[in-house]
């Protein structure tokens, strides 16, 4: 958006970006199923909540399980990083220097993901 | 409508008073090619203007007792509607007679009021009652004129924004501490910013004290006098709109006899007195209790509607320093150049007058400082559509 | 009527907010719709944080299972679980109030913003109850 | 003539006396004694500060009566109008500026910004008269009525939080005008409104706070309105979406 230009100056609607808050409120829409699924998936099967390694390393070999979790970290990060976006935004820094803070957290997220999906293929080696 | 560009006159007029008819005249006196520099102690319209209570009058209130003031009005009336668009609320006034003795003085006030060329016109109870479901249902007749609601500040502010987009210099926060007199001539003022403290003077080839209830005080700094009269109301403001048009007790002047719609809330006004000092008026509680009486009488809700605010405002009357109450003084306004009067230079009050009348009060002025600087520039706010009130902050 | 001009000196309220973080993070005069705004904030950055932190730690488990287990017996000790309900509390707080931001934000719900926010953070505070006690007897 | 209340007591007022290029931060405030009566308004204390003890005390007032929107600023931390806000009974009360706006001198904020915003929105309409012959009044005018209510007094800027953050954010006034046009056009097509406010400096920037509505001294509801700028344009950009090829 270039919102440095006088609004009246501004282009009429060409196809336009979905504003950050929609985004938030779709992944966020998502999160309360996929951050469900992995309480109930991680915590909540069994009684002590959290799990010995050879229990997780057994439930990790279960490919739905692997796709719930990849989804979820996608979509965990986007909504976390999204959110770190708006806040970094308030500040009221220049246009260049937001989409420098947009390109950084999109670095940042697929290295998140990236580290997430090695992590599974890593422990799968382990065990 | 083209705006004549007069030349450029090489006078610079300094106009002490930032209320309405100081914003009308710096407009006027841009428009005929003055060099304006406006003063005034706080926010313009901080004075009498703002504390109006927002009726634009169609004059029928002066009509019987008052017809020069009638005639003014209704005139003035026309020409701001057509110079200040989309300011007005065009919801019309209604006179309600609700006494025998009311009734009586219709006939009076009706065929006053088209003697002063306002369009008045009679309406049955019924059909009043039908137009505003609120008023008292006790009434008896009506009488329908075309009054409107104004915003006390914002119409004014048009002239102001229009003014210092035409190059006058607008200095609210700037008080006048002395007038720069020497051999009874007034040769601009000195003044202090009290935004930085910072003290300077302000050379003029003219000063127009237009300073309304205070305009006494300003005078007397050049050693001059201006038979004012500050004469206070009470306005009490209800929250809840009780009315659409604007109601009008019909009866010889009197307290509490009208009530101003304005966004959601009733303005009822006013009373009257009269004092020496305009600052400090205070707000007299039995002057309040007054406005929810009288205006009960026109609406019956009013007396248990919610009080939201009450002021004192000091009309500027001009009159005889004998009066006792105001109201025997006309609402009309006068233009003192003081050197007919004092013997004074370059010095020229304005006073009396209303809301309502501020364009025709600048008018007057302008003719004047225009016959004294020997300039011929006609008056042309009567044509010229004054810019919307948010230019006056958006710059 | 007196004057005096008293020292300078921080009156309970304070200057204008800040801009940027200071600004929104100072909760004065704040009403109920600004400190769910606050609270909203404060546990998405918490919450920020604790993904994060859980990933490093995640990363245990690529070390083997004596590694991982130890973690465990760790993660089960009380002040440990203490910090569970407070992640508990933030991702009820955070989640239901998203739900609000939803629901409101995209004007589906245009004006009960207030009796939302209540009656949402009322079931949090259930729920964060009821898991907390879960999560201090099941373990 | 005098107050007539009889039981006056003395309130100590704490303000703001910052001028124009000042730290923002700066604490500069001086200390008067007012008495007080029951029905005193913090702008009549402060009229009689300026009348009695201080001549430079520099505030906006006009018209008395929460019509003008002049007089906002902030008593003990909160926004609201001085002319309709009674003195707080306790000892000390804290007088400060609107924030999110300069400040000018002591009270007083430079409104540029604001009335900025307000141009870009579509200017504000003067209430249509239903009760005069050859009036057309718009359907529901009771609810239509709350925007025309707005008293430009910068109140909602001051307290909201992302203006507080942000200043390029329009503001939820200039937000709530929009919306005023939307709702009765009179003529005019409302697109160009709506579009100019879906935009991440407008409409999408608003977190929700709901200050705005819950400190505006006239009954308008910036936020009501925001949000239903929002749910316009979030269906028009739905319909775009889901009509491939079809005509914009």
């Amino acid at each position: 958006m270039t919102s440095d230009q006088p609004a009246a100056a501004r282009p009429e609607a060409g196809p336009r970006m979905v504003p950050g808050f929609v985004g938030q409120v779709l992944s966020g829409a998502a999160l309360l199923v996929l951050l469900g699924l992995h309480m109930i998936a991680q915590h909540f099967v069994v009684p002590s909540g959290l799990r010995d390694f050879a229990a997780v390393v057994d439930w990790l070999r279960n490919p739905v399980v692997i796709v719930l979790e990849v989804a979820f970290l996608v979509v965990v990060t986007y909504h976390a990083l999204l959110g770190v976006r708006a806040i970094l935004f308030d500040f009221g820094f220049s246009e260049r220097t937001e989409h420098r803070i947009t390109g950084f957290l999109a670095v940042v997220g697929i290295a998140t993901v990236a580290y997430g999906v090695a992590l599974v293929a890593a422990i799968l080696d382990a065990a | 409508m083209t705006i004549t560009r007069l030349p450029r006159q090489p006078y610079h007029v300094l106009v002490v008073g930032g209320g309405g008819t100081g914003g009308a005249l710096a407009h006027d006196l841009v428009l005929r090619g003055f060099r304006v520099t406006l003063v005034e102690r706080g926010e313009v319209t901080s004075g009498t203007t703002g504390r109006h209570h927002g009726l634009l009058h169609s004059g029928a209130r002066y009509a019987v007792k008052d017809r020069e003031s009638a005639v003014e009005c209704i005139e003035e009336r026309r020409i701001l509607g057509r110079v200040c668009p989309g300011t007005f609320e065009e919801n019309d006034g209604l006179f309600v007679a609700i006494t025998d003795e009311d009734v009586a003085y219709e006939p009076l006030f009706f065929e006053s009021c088209l003697a002063s060329g306002i369009p008045a016109r009679r309406v049955s109870r019924a059909e009043a009652l039908r137009l505003e479901p609120n008023l008292n249902p006790e009434l008896k007749m009506a009488v329908q004129v075309p009054d409107a609601t104004m915003d006390a500040m914002r119409m004014p502010l048009r002239f102001f924004a229009t003014a210092k987009a035409g190059g006058a210099v607008i200095r609210p926060w700037t008080a006048v501490t002395e007038l720069l007199v020497t051999d009874r001539v007034v040769g601009g003022a000195r003044v202090r910013d009290l935004a930085n403290g910072v003290e300077e003077e302000i050379r003029a080839d003219l000063v127009v004290n237009a300073t309304g209830p205070w305009a006494g005080q300003v005078a007397v700094m050049a050693g001059c006098d201006v038979p004012i009269r500050p004469s206070p109301g009470v306005i009490l403001a209800v929250r809840g709109r009780w009315c659409n048009m604007v109601i009008n007790h019909l009866h010889a002047s009197g307290d509490g006899d009208i009530i101003v719609p304005q966004r959601g809330l009733s303005v009822v006004g006013t009373s009257s007195w009269v004092v020496e000092d305009p600052d400090d008026l205070g707000v007299p509680e039995d002057h309040v209790e007054r406005m929810y009486v009288e205006g009960a009488k026109m609406i019956p809700a009013i007396r248990h509607a919610e009080r939201r605010a009450a002021w004192s405002a000091a009309r500027p009357l001009i009159g005889s320093r004998d009066a006792d109450s105001g109201r025997e003084l006309s609402r009309t306004f006068k233009c003192f150049d003081h050197r007919e009067t004092d013997g004074v230079e370059g010095f020229v009050t304005i006073s009396g007058g209303k809301g309502t009348t501020l364009r025709a009060m600048a008018e007057t002025t302008a003719d004047v400082i225009c016959r004294k600087m020997g300039v011929d520039a006609p008056c042309q706010t009567r044509e010229v559509v004054t810019l919307p009130h948010t230019a006056y902050y958006a710059a | 009527m007196a004057s005096t001009t008293a020292e300078p000196r921080r009156p309970a309220v304070g200057p204008a907010r800040r801009p940027g973080f200071v600004g929104w993070f100072d909760p004065r005069g704040r009403r109920l719709g600004g400190i769910a705004f606050l609270v909203n904030r404060i546990t998405g950055i918490g919450l920020v944080v604790y993904l994060y932190l859980h990933l490093v730690i995640l990363a245990l488990l690529a070390q083997g299972p004596t590694a991982w287990d130890t973690f465990i017996e760790v993660a089960l000790s009380p002040p440990f679980l203490a910090l569970d309900v407070i992640l508990l509390a933030g991702i009820l707080i955070h989640g239901l109030n998203g739900i609000r931001v939803g629901l409101v934000g995209l004007g589906l719900v245009a004006s009960r913003q207030r009796a939302l926010f209540v009656a949402l953070m009322a079931i949090a505070a259930l729920v964060a109850l009821a898991g907390g006690l879960r999560i201090f007897t099941a373990g | 003539m005098t107050e007539t209340a009889p039981a006056l007591r003395t309130t100590r007022f704490v303000v703001s006396r910052r001028k124009e290029g000042d730290d923002p931060g700066a604490l500069r405030y001086d200390t008067y004694d007012v008495a007080v009566g029951p029905r005193t308004t913090i702008l009549d204390a402060l009229v009689a500060i300026r009348r009695h003890l201080d001549p430079g005390l520099t505030f906006r007032h006009s018209c008395f009566h929460a019509s003008c929107g002049t007089c906002g600023m902030r008593v003990d931390g909160r926004e609201g109008l001085a002319c309709v806000t009674p003195v707080p009974s306790g000892a000390e009360v804290v007088v400060e500026p609107l924030a999110n706006l300069p400040v000018v001198s002591d009270l007083v904020v430079d409104m540029e910004v604001f009335y900025e915003a307000f141009d870009e929105a579509g200017r504000p309409l003067v209430r249509a008269s239903e009760s005069v012959p050859g009036s057309t009044p718009a359907e529901g005018i009771e609810e239509l009525e709350r925007y025309e209510d707005c008293i430009e007094c910068g109140i909602c800027l001051s307290a909201c939080p992302v203006a507080g953050s942000d200043p390029r954010y329009v503001g939820p006034a200039a937000l709530a005008a929009a919306w005023r046009v939307v709702e009765e056009p009179r003529g005019r097509d409302p697109g160009p409104v709506v579009r100019l406010m879906d935009d991440e400096q407008a409409a999408w920037r608003c977190h929700l706070a709901w200050e705005c509505s819950e400190a505006c001294p006239s009954g308008v509801d910036p936020a009501t309105a925001i949000m239903r700028i929002r749910r316009s344009a979030a269906s028009a950009r739905a319909r775009r979406l889901f009509s491939f090829g079809g005509t914009r």
